[in-house]
């Protein structure tokens, strides 16, 4: 570039008063490649910026270099009054003479002559600047929602009420999640299932929204706007386009002794059964595992009850693909499993607990099933072992939690509140009963919620013990449960009907592979990462890949419903038009000069480099090459230093242009 | 209850600094060494090998609670009498232990206690009057050396 | 098979049953006992208690002299010197513990030794090899299996079975023919070194550990543990007298049992040794 | 005044976009004050900021270099610091092997709410400058004590046992066509075979000091067909790090491994491989445990037991030798890119003349990418025609990355290359 004009602001008096303009649009004016150079009072106001689009025009300039404030402030401003000229806007370089300068020295003749090597410094980027067009990625306007928890239902329903298609899919039979199983809700003790069932059904009838329930995600290609995702429906022998959902199988099933898993082994459940009475879709699914039919090719009666003739013995898992331009990731928790043997050595523990062992002592989840109104109980409670109502319950806090011995430091947030919740359920079901509550610290940040643990312990009499237990036996059909209440500085020892273990929160099963097959970060415990703490919260470092709910971290149903509406507003702008457009500012490769070494793509954090063959046009093999993904990468252009033959180059800060700015100081 | 301080006092005390409250607590003498604190702990701590850590500085600085003379002095008479033999000597222990109660509490009664078991065990040939000794006491005796040096370094 | 044997100082005393039960019980087993020969103190809870840099040398000399008279493996009866000895081994792990231990003890310590308990032989001699060998099967016996601290504790050193709800040696005593009983004092402790220096403890935690086991329906207990062994058989007059209850609870070696199922009689093994014997 | 009063320093700050450079604006809408000699080059992130640029700095005149970013965890693009820190800890130890004064280069974090901090450290940077003066010593002529001459090899050929095992080896391979040439070691040195009855000219003796795997990337080797190549416990160790940077595959080569003793090099006095680890075959069996041993470069310890400025006397004493024939380049296994950085003219990135700056550009930029790469086996100081002891800077490099990561080129296939990965526990003890 040759022809450059470089305008310099006076800013009122905040440039003007430190700096010499006039002295420097002299001697700007001598620098080469400089075509004219003027100075103006407020270059950023409609005069100025008419200023430099009217040069541009007249003085036929091929670049320009605005001498005022921080980029950070108006480059885009300046960017723009170019394109307006005609120019291309990543020809528009600034010397930032105002914060750097003007602001910092008080000398006017050193801010002066400092000022001009700024601008020759900009002047010389500005000279090996080059036309970029910004980058179109055609979008895909679909989304994606993985999980059909509260989190998906939310996100998915805001997506589609938005316009735009979902696909939702769930690897359960039915949607619903954790939530769908929960009696009460704190802190306002609303009936979980009133409240979830309607989006559920929503869901279920939405004609933007597409159900693969009892699917899984199998592979995931392409990037932001243009993922391919291939599901894998699960046979399920039903064929649910032909099921009415009567019920006439699940009645007829002989063998109806399965423990539910939706009741988390508080229940039974046929062979072929459906989760639950509200469930979406209300389409039964057989257990491979224990149908007669598929094991040994037995009974049978459920496809010859079958008026629709909808079972299908014969069925396999079956592939399908969709195309969708953005995801969001809502895959939930799973509670910490108090069991002897764990895939991590460091997990197992809580032997001492009895956990398996004694029928009576359970866990938060199989609690909320044994109160609620719709659980295998019918809301009364009724202890597992020999169905008698418990007197006495003792609730443990912290099972897994903040436990350093069991590799899991964090605290699952949602415990000491749905245990004060438990123990006013349990106050209102059984009126005699005692609940009593072990815990390390009471954490009751968020609306209403220091209000509701009061009301459970001076309202409801639950009476709680700071400390931990230590053991719990079994003697004479009640537990004894022994423990510390620190604050007495004593021992304590509560003969019990039941126990239940609030079980830490983890991120649900199999969310690593997801993780990696999605390309996306995620922490030691399994929980995902998201792109910044604080200001991309929903996020992740793949671009157009968002994440919602208790799959982040432990979170409970207000702050999972909010963040999967904050995802879904994230889809929506990313799917508000065709096309998405991103700066060009991104890394390039040469691709003749690449040795393949491909140090970039172990480099890159956002997996934005492939390794690639470099073909002919008619396709002949000439080299391995590494290739940037313009749909991914942003920019940082750490692939252009660990790059041994400086193959790859950094587009708007291209090594022409820094060793050009580095050289202008000598 | 056993214990003056409970365990987790104890832990507490270390982290306040205050050593003195620890070291002269009764309760790291009652500690047994079972394990089951370390074993469960949450957080990791090593409550046990707090306890020990602490039972060796106590006797260190002359602070072992006055009324726990009994488990204190056992440990230090058995320790001795391993430096000697290089094996334990149940018959020497048991008669030194009694031997140095009944000086320092003037407690008389306890040279008699358990005396009737002394000819079950007899009868049932759990005494040797002339036990064995490790053949290599030098080194036992050195290993002692340096780790006591140690301890002062 | 030959195995190495490190007896520490309670079997050459006063559980010298204890040693005799295992020999009889193992040899019936074509195991050969090979005691190693200049073995010294494990320095037990004294030493862990007021000196840790030598309850750390003294089971380290231990293991260097086993490795250097070539054995692979050591039985070490006593879970307080298998635990010791474990510990060892594992602080050796460490180059710099091992450099300066090796200084100390005048031997270099490699800890590479395998260290077996009682039950870890056992198993190693095989569950079904002990079954099809039972001639005498223990119809009679309801057995409360009593692990203590040390054989599951600290379970980052032992890495012992589950150390809250152990059940190798219940296996083990069911494959002799016996039955056991699920009880609630598995793990707990009896009160182990303390049983002169503070026998108030002692008799509480053994006096609860009895009853439990015969509230459960136990008719003896099995230890493999000669402290549980004297807590819990010597010292039960002295919890009768001290409680005012007569509870008369056998308490075998798990060897014991072991022999008696093989056809070993009461005075092969040595249990006629013991303080409370079958009414 | 005097001339110290008079002289102003030339500081050049790379910056990324994100955090320092907002930090400086902060300090400017703060209005705080701090001498006017920093020239602030934008880049987008720390990870962007090569060291040939630090170097460049310094060739244009800058007496001191200040380089910084975001703090780690705050990077905008998540990890480019991380990178960066990684390569500033290895980059450091060149610098320091090379004498040039690491006060002159400052690495720091500074965040977009640290205003105050971009004050402080340019203010205490220029003023640290101000009071070391002109960066005179750079690539300076001076005095240095002596270094202990490189040892040399033993004279008189020395044939080792297994020398007719692998004619023997190597012609069956040619005569039943697994191979089509064999890359070996012949009695002038490394010979190519092709046919099995030219098999009788291996050799395998003291004078088998090359590392052959570097002729596996030559285009008109490749053109033959499948080679076997015969190499050494220690030139595996190449293998190990081309296969990691996917220049080599195990089936594109047939791989001889033959157990060393040592072939009586300098590099052999504490080499610890014997036994090739990951060869199609071994030949031969080496006597002995494996001796266990650390490298004891003493000539290393000479030259680092100089001050800085006699180091860099030493090392421009020894670069003004370089008439830049790249024979180091040509001769390293590890070198393998089909266009040099040296040879790339928009922009010159390194001054392709033999001058002193242009020579140690080109040494600078040799050395580090070998950082973490350099299996350490000499052939660049064996094959340099003007004696330069190249190797040295490698061994920097190879402590560097010994001391700081564990890392051992070579030796472990399973682990991250150096370069390109990072953990969050990388030492930042240097970094403001």
């Amino acid at each position: 570039m040759s022809r450059i004009g470089v305008f310099t602001c006076w800013c009122g008096e905040n440039i003007a008063r430190t700096v010499d303009v006039d002295e420097v649009a002299k001697r700007a004016a001598e620098l080469p490649g400089v075509r004219c150079s003027l100075n103006y009072k407020y270059m950023c106001a409609d005069p100025g910026q008419a200023i430099v689009r009217e040069k541009i025009v007249s003085e036929k300039l091929d670049g320009v270099v605005v001498a005022s404030c921080s980029p950070h402030m108006h480059l885009k401003t300046f960017r723009k009054a170019a394109q307006a000229a005609g120019l291309n806007p990543y020809l528009v370089e600034m010397a930032n003479i105002r914060e750097q300068c003007s602001w910092v020295h008080h000398d006017r003749a050193q801010a002066t002559a400092k000022a001009i090597e700024i601008i020759r410094l900009a002047v010389e980027k500005a000279r090996n600047d080059a036309a970029l067009q910004p980058i179109r990625v055609p979008v895909t306007r679909r989304a994606l929602v993985i999980g059909g928890g509260v989190a998906g239902i939310q996100a998915a329903l805001d997506i589609a009420d938005a316009g735009h298609e979902v696909v939702m899919v769930e690897r359960e039979p039915s949607i619903g999640g954790k939530m769908a199983g929960l009696s009460e809700t704190f802190p306002t003790l609303d009936c979980s299932q009133c409240i979830l069932t309607p989006r559920m059904v929503e869901v279920g009838q939405h004609p933007r929204i597409k159900l693969y329930s009892y699917s899984e995600v199998e592979k995931v290609e392409g990037f932001v706007g243009n993922f391919k995702i291939t599901i894998r429906q699960k046979a399920r022998y039903v064929d649910i386009s032909k099921c009415t959902g009567c019920g006439e199988c699940w009645n007829i099933c002989p063998l109806k002794r399965n423990l539910s898993e939706f009741d988390y082994g508080m229940g039974m459940r046929p062979a072929i059964y459906i989760p639950f009475p509200q469930a979406v879709p209300a389409r039964p699914v057989i257990d491979k595992s224990q149908c007669a039919k598929l094991i040994r090719n037995g009974c049978g009666l459920c496809e010859k009850k079958c008026k629709a003739e909808a079972i299908n013995f014969k069925d396999e898992d079956r592939f399908v693909e969709e195309a969708v331009g953005a995801v969001v990731v809502a895959t939930g928790y799973k509670l910490y499993s108090i069991a002897k043997s764990q895939p991590k050595t460091t997990l197992s523990g809580y032997g001492e607990y009895g956990y398996g062992k004694y029928k009576d002592v359970i866990d938060s989840l199989q609690f909320e099933r044994l109160v609620s109104a719709s659980g295998p109980t019918g809301g009364v409670l009724k202890r597992p072992s020999d169905g008698a109502i418990p007197k006495s319950v003792v609730f443990i806090s912290c099972v897994g939690s903040r436990d350093n011995a069991k590799g899991l430091p964090y605290c699952s947030k949602i415990c000491c509140m749905y245990t004060a919740k438990h123990t006013m359920l349990y106050k209102h079901k059984v009126h005699d009963g005692q609940a009593h509550v072990f815990y390390m610290d009471i954490r009751a940040g968020g609306k209403g919620y220091e209000e509701f643990v009061r009301r459970a312990i001076e309202q409801d009499g639950a009476q709680y013990y700071r400390g931990r237990v230590s053991k719990i036996t079994q003697e004479g059909g009640r537990l004894v449960v022994r423990g510390a209440d620190t604050l007495a500085g004593m021992p304590v020892t509560i003969e019990a009907d039941m126990v239940v273990l609030a079980a830490a929160m983890r991120p649900a099963d199999g969310i690593e592979e997801l993780a990696q097959k999605l390309n996306i970060g995620y922490d030691e415990f399994g929980f995902l990462l998201e792109s910044h703490p604080k200001l991309r919260p929903v996020e992740t470092n793949t671009a157009g890949i968002f994440i919602a709910g208790a799959c982040h971290s432990p979170k409970d149903i207000p702050e999972a419903v909010a963040q999967a509406s904050a995802a879904a507003s994230k889809v929506q702008v990313m799917l508000a038009a065709d096309e998405l457009t991103r700066e060009p500012e991104i890394a390039a490769i040469n691709e003749q000069t690449c040795a393949a070494c491909f140090t970039c793509v172990r480099t890159c954090p956002y997996h934005a480099i492939e390794r690639a063959e470099l073909r002919t046009p008619r396709g002949a093999f000439i080299k391995n090459t590494a290739r940037v993904n313009p749909g991914l990468c942003m920019g940082c252009g750490t692939c252009v230093s660990v790059c041994p033959s400086k193959s790859a180059d950094l587009l708007g800060f291209t090594d022409q242009q820094v060793y050009a700015e580095v050289e202008s100081l000598a | 209850m056993h214990m003056d301080v409970a365990p987790n006092q104890v832990v507490r005390l270390v982290q306040l600094g205050e050593w003195e409250k620890a070291l002269q607590s009764r309760a790291i003498w009652e500690c047994v060494g079972c394990q089951t604190c370390s074993t469960r702990c949450p957080k990791e701590v090593d409550c046990a090998g707090v306890m020990d850590a602490l039972r060796e500085a106590s006797l260190a600085r002359g602070m072992a609670a006055a009324d726990r003379y009994l488990v204190v002095a056992f440990q230090k008479i058995f320790l001795e009498n391993i430096r000697r033999n290089g094996w334990l000597n149940e018959l020497e222990l048991i008669g030194q232990f009694k031997a140095d109660v009944v000086l320092h509490t003037g407690r008389i009664p306890f040279l008699f206690k358990d005396a009737g078991l002394a000819p079950q065990l007899g009868k049932r040939k759990k005494l040797h009057l002339i036990p064995g000794k490790a053949r290599d006491r030098g080194v036992v005796d050195r290993i002692f050396e340096r780790c006591a040096s140690e301890r002062k370094a | 098979m030959n195995i190495g044997y490190y007896p520490g100082c309670a079997l050459h005393g006063s559980s010298n049953d204890y040693e005799q039960s295992l020999r009889a019980c193992l040899s019936t087993l074509d195991v050969q006992l090979d005691e190693m020969k200049d073995w010294i103190c494990c320095g037990a809870t004294a030493a862990h208690s007021l000196n840790h840099k030598l309850s750390l040398a003294l089971p380290a000399r231990n293991l260097a002299v086993a490795e250097r008279d070539g054995f692979k493996q050591l039985f070490a009866p006593c879970p307080l010197c298998s635990m010791q000895l474990l510990k060892a081994k594992k602080a050796v792990g460490d180059e710099r513990v091992r450099k300066e231990l090796s200084e100390i003890v005048e031997a270099d310590v490699r800890g590479e030794s395998e260290v077996l308990n009682l039950i870890q032989l056992f198993e190693k001699i095989g569950v079904e090899r002990i079954k099809s060998a039972v001639k005498a099967p223990l119809k009679s016996i309801t057995a409360a299996c009593y692990y203590g601290c040390l054989l599951t504790r600290p379970p980052d050193v032992v890495h012992f079975d589950d150390f809250e709800q152990p059940t190798s040696m219940e296996t083990l005593v069911a494959a002799l023919g016996a039955k056991t009983v699920e009880w609630n004092y598995k793990t707990e402790c009896c009160g182990a070194g303390m049983t002169m220096s503070n026998e108030q403890i002692v008799l509480e935690l053994a006096h609860k550990i009895l009853s439990n086991a015969a509230e459960h329906g136990a008719n003896c207990l099995v230890v493999a543990c000669p402290m549980c062994h004297v807590n819990l058989d010597m010292k039960q007059a002295a919890v009768e007298r001290r409680f005012g209850k007569k509870l008369g609870m056998v308490v075998y070696y798990l060897s014991d049992l072991v022999g008696l199922a093989l056809g070993l009689s009461a005075e092969q093994l040595g249990i006629n040794r013991h303080f409370v014997t079958q009414a | 005044m005097s001339e110290a009063q008079e002289f102003e320093p030339k500081i050049v700050a790379y910056v990324c976009n994100w955090c320092t450079y907002l930090g400086a604006d902060l300090a400017g809408t703060a209005r705080l004050e701090y001498p006017p000699n920093v020239r602030i080059i934008r880049l987008p992130c720390t990870g962007r900021i090569d060291f040939n640029l630090i170097i460049k700095a310094l060739e244009v005149g800058a007496d001191g270099v200040l380089v910084s970013g975001c703090h780690p965890g705050d990077c905008h693009y998540t990890a480019g610091n991380y990178h960066a820190r990684r390569r500033w800890i290895l980059f450091r130890e060149l610098l320091d092997t090379l004498g040039i004064d690491l006060r002159r280069i400052e690495f720091t974090w500074i965040s977009a709410a640290e205003g105050r901090k971009w004050q402080q450290v340019v203010t205490e940077f220029t003023e640290q400058m101000r009071k070391l003066g002109p960066y005179k010593e750079l690539y300076a002529t001076g005095a240095f004590p002596e270094v202990p001459a490189p040892e040399t090899a033993t004279s008189g050929v020395k044939s080792f046992a297994g020398e007719s095992e692998l004619r023997e080896v190597c012609g069956k391979l040619l005569a039943e066509g697994t191979v089509k040439v064999v890359i070996g070691y012949g009695a002038r040195g490394p010979v190519v075979v092709t046919r099995a009855e030219d098999a009788d000219r291996l050799v395998w003796n003291n004078r088998c000091f090359s590392n052959l795997t570097a002729y596996l990337k030559r285009k008109e080797i490749k053109a033959l067909g499948k080679a076997a190549v015969i190499v050494k416990p220690c030139d595996e160790k190449s293998l190990v790090e081309l296969e990691k940077e996917a220049q080599f595959e195990r089936k594109d080569a047939h791989v001889i491994g033959i157990a060393c003793e040592g072939v009586g090099q300098p590099k052999c006095a504490h080499c610890t491989a014997r036994t090739p680890r990951f060869a199609d075959v071994t030949l031969g069996v080496a006597a002995g445990p494996e001796p266990q041993s650390s490298p004891s470069p003493n000539r290393f310890a000479a030259l680092m037991a100089m001050p800085p400025a006699e180091r860099m006397a030493f090392w421009t004493e020894e670069f003004n030798r370089c008439v830049k024939c790249y024979a180091c380049r040509q001769v390293c296994p590890m070198c393998y890119c089909e266009r040099c950085i040296v040879d790339r003219n928009r922009p010159i990135e390194i001054d392709p003349a033999p001058s002193t700056k242009g020579n140690f550009a080109w040494h600078i930029a040799r050395a580090f990418h070998l950082a973490g790469r350099c299996v350490g086996c000499g052939e660049c100081s064996r094959a340099c025609p003007a004696g330069i002891d190249l190797a040295l800077l490698n061994i920097s490099l190879h402590i560097a990355a010994q001391k700081n990561f564990g890392y051992e080129a070579g030796a472990d296939p399973k682990t991250e290359p150096l370069i390109g990965s990072y953990t969050l526990q990388d030492t930042e003890a240097f970094i403001l």
